[in-house]
Formats: C-alpha cells, structure tokens, sequence
C-alpha cells in the first residue's frame, strides 16, 4: 500500500499515471441506455471498471409548497454492497450522500429538467421524478460516471400515462421534458499534479478532487471540493478551464 | 389461459447465466429469468468482523438481498423489509446444504444479492446466481442449488411463473433444488391445492431445476475456460 | 449440550423421542379463548410449556389499491424478552418476521376472514384486522401454537359499532366474518426421523422442519420449510399426508 | 361521582398476584389490578454483555416495559415511545433501593415487563410483577415494593384509580414503597391540588401498598410452599 | 472523585455545600427574553454556570381526536453534545426524555397554555405549539433551568398570523394566550441533607431528588422523583413547603 | 437590487467572534454573521472510543453539524438529514488542512457545531467557529481556517449572502479559506455562472475570508488576555 502510493507519487511528480493515461485523459467510456424495462429511463455507464446503474421511475404527489407549478426531482444513491464488501446495508453513507447531492446539483442547476412541464394540478399533484444511481463496481470516479449516466437516463426517459387517478405504468409514449446536458468532470490531485477521472489507486493516494458540471454553454452550474486537500487560486482557475473542455467531449456519448 | 410469450407450461422462460460479472468480488454472476435480472457477489471466505458474529463450528453465511429502487413498476424504497428479511433467511438455508461450512469456523463468507429487475421469481433468480457465485469464488461446493417456482392456471401446471401469471394462479411454489445429491433446499408454498397437486408441482420444478443446473454448470465452464 | 445432541439423536435413530412422544403425537394442548377483554378477540395457546397469546384489534383505515373493496389483514409477532433472555426489544427479528409471515400466509390463503364483508366505503375505507402474536413462553413449535392461537382468536372476535366516523370499541356485537379454519402442523428432521411438535430440546438438534398449513377441506394452503437440512420428495409426500390426517384431531381444540 | 364496579374511595380493585408464571425465567410474576395485567420476568443475576454496560462497583439493573399491542383499546405500536422510556427508568429506581447491587459489581439483572392488558395503573402493576419476581428469582432485597395510584375524584380521595376514573380525577399520583423501610421509592404527579392534599393523597398509597405487600407476601409463600 | 464525594458528603453532614450556598438557596439566575428572532418565543436562563435555551416553533395541524377544540403542546428536550462530550446525537436518551416530559407536565398541569384559544376549526385545524429545549451548558439542575426558560419563552411569545392557508412568520403581532406561571424547585438529597438547585458535583453524588412544580396559587401540579435513593413522608412534606416557598422568589424572575 | 439592511455588495454582515463560550468544553466559540449564529465547542484530543473508530495514522476528527430545533422559520426536526451529513463532511474537510492529525494517532477530537439560528450561511458560520473554538482549544494549527460565501445578484457580486438574498442569488458559493497558507479547503457552488466569474467570486470570498480571520484573531487574543 505504502510503495503503491510512493510508486503513484513518483510517477505525479513526472505528470505520469499509473496507466499510461494523459493527465486530462478518461478511461474507456461505455454507454448503455434503456437496461431497465421496468424503468421509465435507464442507462448504464461503465468508465473503465467502474460501473453505475442509473434508473428512473416516476410517481404523482405534491409539489413543494414553495414551487407549487413545479415537478419535483429526488436523487437518491446506493453503494450496493455487490459493489464493495465495505459497503454494507443501512443508512445511507456520507460518500452516497455526498455522490447523490452532487450529481442531483449539477442537474438541478443545469434546468436538466423542465420541471414546469410536470405540473399536474397546481399546487395539488405534480409528477415526481425518482432518480436512483445503483453502484455495481467501485473503481474511482463514481460522480462522473454517475452525472453522466442520470443524464442520459433523464434523455431518453418516458413517462407513464395518466388516467384520471391511476398511473398507467404499461403505456409509456411521452418523452419526459428535457432541456439540458450538464457534464460533470473530475479532476483529482496527486502530489502537485491535477488527473482527470481519477481510477481508485488513484482515489487512494489523492488528496483532493475537484468535480466541475458544466452546462451546453459552457457555464458552470456546479462545483464540489472533496477530500481533505487545499486547493490554489490558479488551481481551480486551470480546472474549471479544463472541466469545459473536455465537457465537450464526454457530452457526445449521450445520445 | 395462454402463458405469456407463448410459453408452454412445462417451459422455461429464456435463462441468461454468466459468472464473473463483478471485477471486485471474489465470486459473481448475473442470472436472468425472462425479465427477471439478478446479480450476485460473494466476498469470502474472510476472517469475521465483528468477531461477535463468529461461530465456534463453522463459517458465518451472510446473505443479503435487496431490490434496485427501480426494479419494479412502483419504485422500492431502499432498506429492508419483512419481505425481503425472510428471503434473505430461506436463501442462506437454501445455500447452506451446498456448502462444507465446518471446514472454516471462525471465518465469513458473504452473499450480496441485488434484483436489478423484478418480473416474478426474484428469489429464485438470486438463489440461481448466488450457487454460480459461491462456485466462481473457488468456494469447495457438494452440488449447486438451482431454483425455480411452479404454479397452476386454469388447471395447468405452469413452470417458472412470470409477471402477471402470478396473479391468477392458484398456487406459487418457490422450490431450490441440488440436481447431484436430489434434494430440496427450499420449499414454501402460498394457495389452494391438494397433496396431491403439491407433489406433482414439487417435481416440475425440480424438472426446471434440472435444466437450470445445466445452465449454470456452463456458465462456470466459459468463465473459466476462458481464463 | 453435545451429549444431549447425541442422546436425542440416538432416540432419533429407533424413533423415539426424549419425552416418550410418538413420532406424530403433540405435547399437551390448551386452549383458552377471550383472554384479553380489551382486544377484539384473543386466545391463548399452550402446547406443552409453550405459551402464545393472540390478539386481535380493529381499526379502519384504507384499502389496497388493487383489492378496492377487501379489509385488510395484518399478522405482527413479537418474541417479548419476558420468554427469553435472548429476545431484546428492538427491531424485529428473522424468526419473529417468519412466525408472522407463516401465520398470515395460513390465514390469508385459506380465506379464513370474509374480507369482502369488511369493505366499509369501497376504495376508501375498510376494516382492518391486526392479529398480533405475543410469545410468552418459548419451549418449541411456535408455529403451530401461535396459528392456533390466532385461529381461534379470530373464529371468536366481534367488532366494534361503527358510529359515523367513530369506532366504539365499547359495544362489540357482531361476529368478525371467518370462514375457515386452517390448521398449520410442523414436523422436524432428527437424524433421520421426522417428528411432529418439536419441542425446544428437538429443536435444537432438527436440521430441519418442515411446517404445513391444512384446510378443512384438506386442501394445502401454505408450506414452509425452516432450517439448513434437505429434504427428499419422499418425505415432502410424507409429511403431507402425517400433517393432513393430524389437522383433523387439532382443528376440533377451536372452539 | 361513584366508583366503578361499586368500589369504596379507598378500596382497591381485585388483586391477583402470582409468582412464577414463566418457565424459563429465573423468577416471574403475573399481577392483576382489576383489568390491568402486567407479567414480569428476571433474567440473571448474571455475567453482562456487552461488557461495556458493566457496571464497577454494582450489578446493572436493567428494565424493560412494554405494551402488548392489543392490552389497549387502541392497538399500541411495537418499540419504545417516550412515555415506556420514563416508565423503564422510574421502574428501574423503584426497584433499586430494594436491592443488594453493590454485592455482584460487573453482573446485570434484566427484569422485563409486559402489560397484556391496561386499564390505567399500569406502571404500578409492572413494578408489583417485577417485585415479586425478584423474590421469585432468589435475588436478596432488603424489602418488597409495593405500587399503587391515587388521585382526587369530586373532591374524594381514590385508591387506585382505574379506567375512566382516570380520565376525571384532578390529580394522578402514582407512587411506589418499601413497607419494612416505610420509604418511599417511587413520586410522580401530575395534577392540581393543594401540598396538604399531596401529603394526604400519598397516606393513602401507602395504606394501599400495604395491602399490597401482604398479596405479594402471600403469593411467594404459595409459590414456595408448593415446592 | 471519591475524595470529592467523601468530602462533599462530609460536608452535608453538617448542612453545608461546596459552594458555600445555603440548603435553599439557588445559584444566580439570569434570564434573558427574546434571544431568537427565527423563534415565536425564547429565553435563555442560566443559574450558575448552567445554561439552557428554549425556543417556541409554532405551526398548524389536526388536535388530538378527543381534545378537537383545543391547541396541542409538544415538548422537545435535546442534550447538544456542544454541552457535554457524552451527549452524543442519536435518538434521545433517558435524561433528555425525562427532562422534556417533566417539563411537559408542569406547563400542561398548571394549564400554562390557553390551548381553546389556539383553535382554528374545530375537530381539523389548530395551532401546534413546540417547545424545544436545548442545553448549552449541563452544570446541574437543568430541570428547573428549563422550566423556568420554556415559561419565560412561552410569556412573551407572539403567535404568527394566519392567511388563509398560510402562516407568516414575518408578521407576529398577537400574544400566545398564556395565564399561569408553574415554577419547578428542585431539592438533592445529599447523605441526610437536603438541598435546591443542585450544582453538578452535586448531582453526581445525590442519591435522590425531588422535582415540584408549583403554580401561581401555591398549588402543586407536577411532582418528578428523580435518583435510585428513597424518601420518607416527612422528607415529602418539607420539600413541598420549601418548593412552595422558594417557587414565589424564581417566579419574578419572569418578566 | 438593493442589499437587505443597506449594505454594501462587498461587505459583510455584523460579525461578532467570541470564543471560549461553554465552560464544559476543552475549546468553544460563538459566530455570528448578522442573524446566523453557531456556536462550536471542542472536546479532545483524547483517546478515541470505541477503539474501532481510531486511525492508525493520525489523530480521527469528528465533526458533528446540528440545527435547534427553533432556529429557522419551519422547525427543524432533531436529527440527521442528508443536507447535514453533507455539511458534516464538507466541514472536516474545511478544518483538517489547518491542524497537525498525524500528531496524535489513536486520538479523537470532536467537533460539534450548533446553529442557534439561520438565516443564510449557516456552514460558514459554523467553520468560523469550530476554527476559533480548536485553537480557543489549544490544539497545535497551521493556520486559522474563515469561511464566507459569495453569491451574484442582479449582475452584482454579494459577499456573504443573508436571508432572502438567497432566492434570489444566481449562485451560491461558499468558500473556505486559510488566510495564511493562502488556500481554499471549502469550494462548493450551485447556479448558472461562467467560468470567469467562479474564478471573480472566490476572490470576493478570499477577501471576505480575510477580513473574518482578523475577527477570529481577535477573538482569541481577548480571550486570551483575560485569562
């Protein structure tokens, strides 16, 4: 453990990574959507071994008392302990707590949702849409993995048919009402150097990372500082630049 | 009553099994039962925290089963129910026959088994894949337990029930099997039939069972006549 | 306690039993009705020196959306720590949550309680019916006691006025709707004899038990299996055939 | 206003007490005060686990009180509320001083309560059961404690007050005593009266308890008598 | 410790305190009114280094069934951990539930609160009045701190108004309709001695107390014994005279 | 828009720093920024129970982030919420880059932070005042640790956002800052804003940060002097 991460500190001081990848490089992305039938959207994303399911499922209730014309949005996670022998059932966790809340940001602040177009009836009834992030496998970067996955889940969701009361969960035509891509990039720190996607030996001997969801427009809709590490003036100024670019790229795997 | 798919009674539905499936677990597999999806990972054999938990005479079991929120047409809140807390109990007794617990005491071994998604026989799909799991960690097995539930429509026995079968039917007959030493694991039952009619259930599904026991054994034979 | 073990299992082996017992013959059998005048219905159970006691409370509340005009059933168990040391209070546990789960299935599936005649408004109130089980001694076989129990509890319960919205729990007149009376007879493997009404003793070297749920009409309403052992289609037929013909003689201690 | 059932201000409902209702417990009580049933059960003394609740310079006492969810007119839900929490500890300190728990520092002594059926007096049925069935048990106490309520209905003094009657009385006063020591270990109140009436009300619970001591006295005599 | 609870015993043999206090003498009380803004009512009280903060939340909701045209209390007590390491979050202890319901039951007894004046619609709608207790500081006798501070909160609370369906918290103008001042006095007993206003070192060597909580007419309405210790009859009466007395001085110090 | 209480865009709240508050603690201080007040106390390091929780390499810091009950508009409800287990983390991340954990392994310190009342910035306030009570403490620090969050209202940069200037911000970012070491350990942000007004609006909050951290140096020199 201890050579492992002397061997990784090494290799960050010469800007190099254990798997040859480039500083601002991901590992191999796969996107999978529609996995789920019994969702209203689904997609699985793999971003090397890491592996996260994202399923949507939508229900009526109240709206906030607040936004009494909006539909609400609940983003919820698991660390299935499939995925880690460490995670074990219970209450959520602070990593799945903190995983939850920063992906639900990032598409909350984007507009991902047109939650206007979910009303039902003013103040009374307006359609809840669930979004759960299933963790299969562990292996580093489970925010970006994560933002990208509910992403494309939300974009090719349908939504179950209303009639009077009752939910009709067997006639799906409606797309849901999306408007946004919001593209989450992480970049950790190693000794002094910023990698982006960040594999778990990686995590491991991090001392911080930084996660950027950036907008279509290249806006920044949300930022989360994690880990116990400080970070510079100029170093968040080079990640934020960073972020929106390689955003770009990663936005065109959804589809 | 025509099933579903067009299945015939004594049928299957379409069996998916592979082993492996999960990089960081010491044995895995996903088995599908139509849309049925079940996936498995076992961790173990370890030494057993909390040592409150070791036994003195053979290896903790630990088997937990849990629905993906999204698994299912109303979306399941996470923790655990009374529902699954007993499939998690008539799983580890399924599994436990299949295993030489005694030759580790103090040790643990866990099963983590998740629905990814529920169209009947989610306990079933998770016994199925928790045996493949169990043989893929290397774990020394007597047999492999394979699972399926039977039921009656309309008079008709039907094998491995799936989604609104369950509904009508008179009965439903969750049944685990060891092919080898021809014995049963699990046995419960809900309905309204005779002694007669239980018996002659009770072996359609071990028929089932069979078939299932061949798909699992190739599963494990791909899995590792590609290492 | 290992001599014990190999004692009963050498009994086992001739097919005999610590306490003289034929294989399918029961401990002593009371049954006492109408015990708590506060419940609805109640019984208390004692089958040898294990001690059960049901009761039954009403309430109305709403129907389940897909069973529009049925009351409601609900079956609790609760293992007080008064039985046994090991019992702490707190969640309850996996043998609590199967008692109740085997006792409600029984009941359920031989449409012991007319639920149709339990429908107050349909789709928005119906009675509901809470059959709890206390365990007050645990010396073995607490399925068969506590599916008496509730049985018995059930086939004498009245239900309370309704006065408009009211309950008056005070006047009970009428007789809760019951139509049938399933009786659950468990057997148990020692070695290689299967024995009826295990007592704590037999319990605790059974590999197995097997408990089935018999109507009037000597149709299967529910099967349970318990324990690590097997079983044989053999002794599957077996035990159904021992667990019908004894069905018979228990079902005539309800009164 | 007259008492139900006929009773005098001062009378007591019926009492039933009886030692040694459970068998697998060290000691066990069952006690009836009218239609309140409380039964109590010791476990111990003995070793403690987990160790850290031990205690190093006296035996741990713990007590458990609960309802059966069908001893009210409205079923009580499973698990602790606010209100068993105070009852588990003001029971547990009526208890105490009858006790030698300096004698066995590091064991516990678990006294567990169920009220099978209430009709007001619950507390002071549970503290009667647990009383007796420490005796029962063979635990050595400097005394018995007997428990009862009173309260001020129209301007009379009740003894032990029961179903309605505690819906209309202005004032509840449940209270707990060692008859030998003639002390009191148990004081709640709720109400509104006058001191005067406070120190005259529990006069009363103490004649009450006396009477008490005498059933419980009784019972354990006939528990041991039959041995 | 055990010198200091030899020495304080000691000195309790000769009716004298640590402190150097008389046996009915309280440490200095300071309250402060209106301490929270966000609060309809609050007051902060210490006496000695104890000190306890009470807010008043108020909101609206259904009455209990059997009380429909009146106002419902509720009590909170929460032991910060910012007071004392050993207080940790989680589910409320022992001590915190039975400050709360101590408390509870002097405010309600001596009918504090007007709770008919606190009816919006009879049998649906009322005002929810919660009072919260929250510990600052634990140096002894936190049961007569927060009584006096959730009374001295409750007098000078302003109930929000009421538009329609909606409460505004902005515009608080009418009094809580209150109309009596309980005062709880609390006596240790320490060896043969007895003593008020226990300061900690106090309270960890006291086998006993008696909490009393008088009304403004010198009736009693709440009594709370505290402690494994016992007491005589006589030991009741002086402490109800004492309480009666001394609750006559605390009582001005509501403003 | 206009600022409440005609303040300027750049400027902060009222602030009031006054550490060693609570007697019991080993360290403690009060934060206000205008109606927000926390209140933060220090216990440790000492050795850490249960023993599970120690780290083999530095010293385990627990921070713990509670609302009263009474302190926003709508009662809290006691207990955790995702929003403060969040906030829990967020401040020990915010707080540990300032001390020397790998001092003392094995140790515990807590933190525990009380917002009496909230009115915008609440985990702000709360940093502010667990950075003054750990040295108010004595425990060995890098540097102190400030905390602001700035926001962008009508085109306008606000430092230190308060009450309704929160609906309406087109972000909010709270900052934490180590004014010596010139670092930043809490970056967090929500809204809609380009990169180059992220990188303007942490200056602002450095700024702010650094006008606190003079606040909080105070504080602890007059506390010290007293002493």
């Amino acid at each position: 453990m201890i050579l492992q991460e002397q061997y990784l500190l090494n290799l960050a001081s010469k800007g190099e990574r254990i798997d040859k990848r480039k500083p601002d490089e991901y590992r191999k992305i796969v996107v999978e959507k529609d996995v789920i039938e019994k969702a209203e959207g689904s997609a699985r994303v793999k971003i090397g071994e890491t592996e996260v399911l994202v399923g949507i499922k939508m229900d009526t209730g109240e709206p906030y008392p607040d936004k009494p014309d909006d539909g609400v949005m609940i983003v919820g996670a698991e660390f299935s302990p499939v995925a880690s022998p460490g995670f074990e059932t219970g209450p959520p966790k602070e990593d799945a707590i903190e995983l939850a809340r920063v992906v639900d940001r990032g598409i909350r602040e984007a507009g991902t949702i047109d939650t206007k177009k979910l009303c039902i009836k003013k103040g009374e009834k307006v359609w809840l849409v669930n979004i759960d992030i299933h963790v299969l496998n562990h292996s580093g970067n489970l925010i970006d993995a994560a933002a990208l996955a509910a992403v494309t889940a939300l974009w090719n969701a349908k939504m179950p048919e209303l009639k009077g009361e009752k939910i009709n969960y067997e006639k799906r035509t409606k797309k849901l009402p999306v408007k946004s891509k919001p593209i989450t990039i992480t970049f950790a720190r190693i000794g002094e150097s910023l990698f982006t996607d960040p594999n778990l030996d990686e995590e491991n001997v991090m001392d911080m990372r930084l996660s950027v969801a950036v907008k279509d427009d290249d806006n920044i809709c949300a930022l989360q500082k994690g880990g116990i590490g400080t970070l510079s003036l100029e170093e968040i100024g080079k990640v934020l630049e960073a972020a929106i670019k390689k955003s770009k790229v990663i936005r065109k795997t959804i589809k | 009553m025509k099933r579903l798919n067009s299945r015939k009674p004594g049928e299957l539905r379409p069996v998916v099994v592979k082993a492996g499936v999960i990089e960081q677990a010491d044995g895995s597999a996903l088995v599908s039962l139509g849309r049925t999806t079940a996936i498995a990972a076992v961790y173990g054999p370890a030494i057993l925290h909390p040592r409150r938990l070791q036994l003195s005479d053979k290896t903790f079991l630990r088997t937990v089963y849990a629905m993906a929120p999204f698994s299912t047409t109303e979306r399941v809140r996470p923790g655990h129910s009374r529902r699954s807390t007993e499939i998690c109990m008539v799983t580890r007794h399924s599994l436990e026959p299949a295993l030489f617990l005694e030759e580790n005491p103090k040790a643990g071994i866990s099963v983590y088994i998740d629905i990814l998604q529920a169209d009947s026989g989610t306990r079933t799909a998770g016994i199925n894949a928790a045996s493949v799991a169990l043989a893929d960690a290397g774990i020394s097995m007597r047999d492999l337990v394979a699972s399926v539930a039977v039921g009656k429509v309309d008079g008709e026995y039907f094998l491995d029930l799936e989604g609104k079968e369950e509904d009508v039917t008179k009965c439903d007959i969750p049944v685990a099997y060891m092919p080898r030493s021809k014995k049963v694991t699990l046995l419960q039952m809900d309905g309204d039939i005779s002694a007669k009619e239980v018996k002659e259930l009770v072996n359609l599904a071990v028929k089932g069972c069979e078939i299932l026991y061949e798909k699992q054994k190739q599963a494990l034979k791909e899995r590792w006549s590609l290492k």
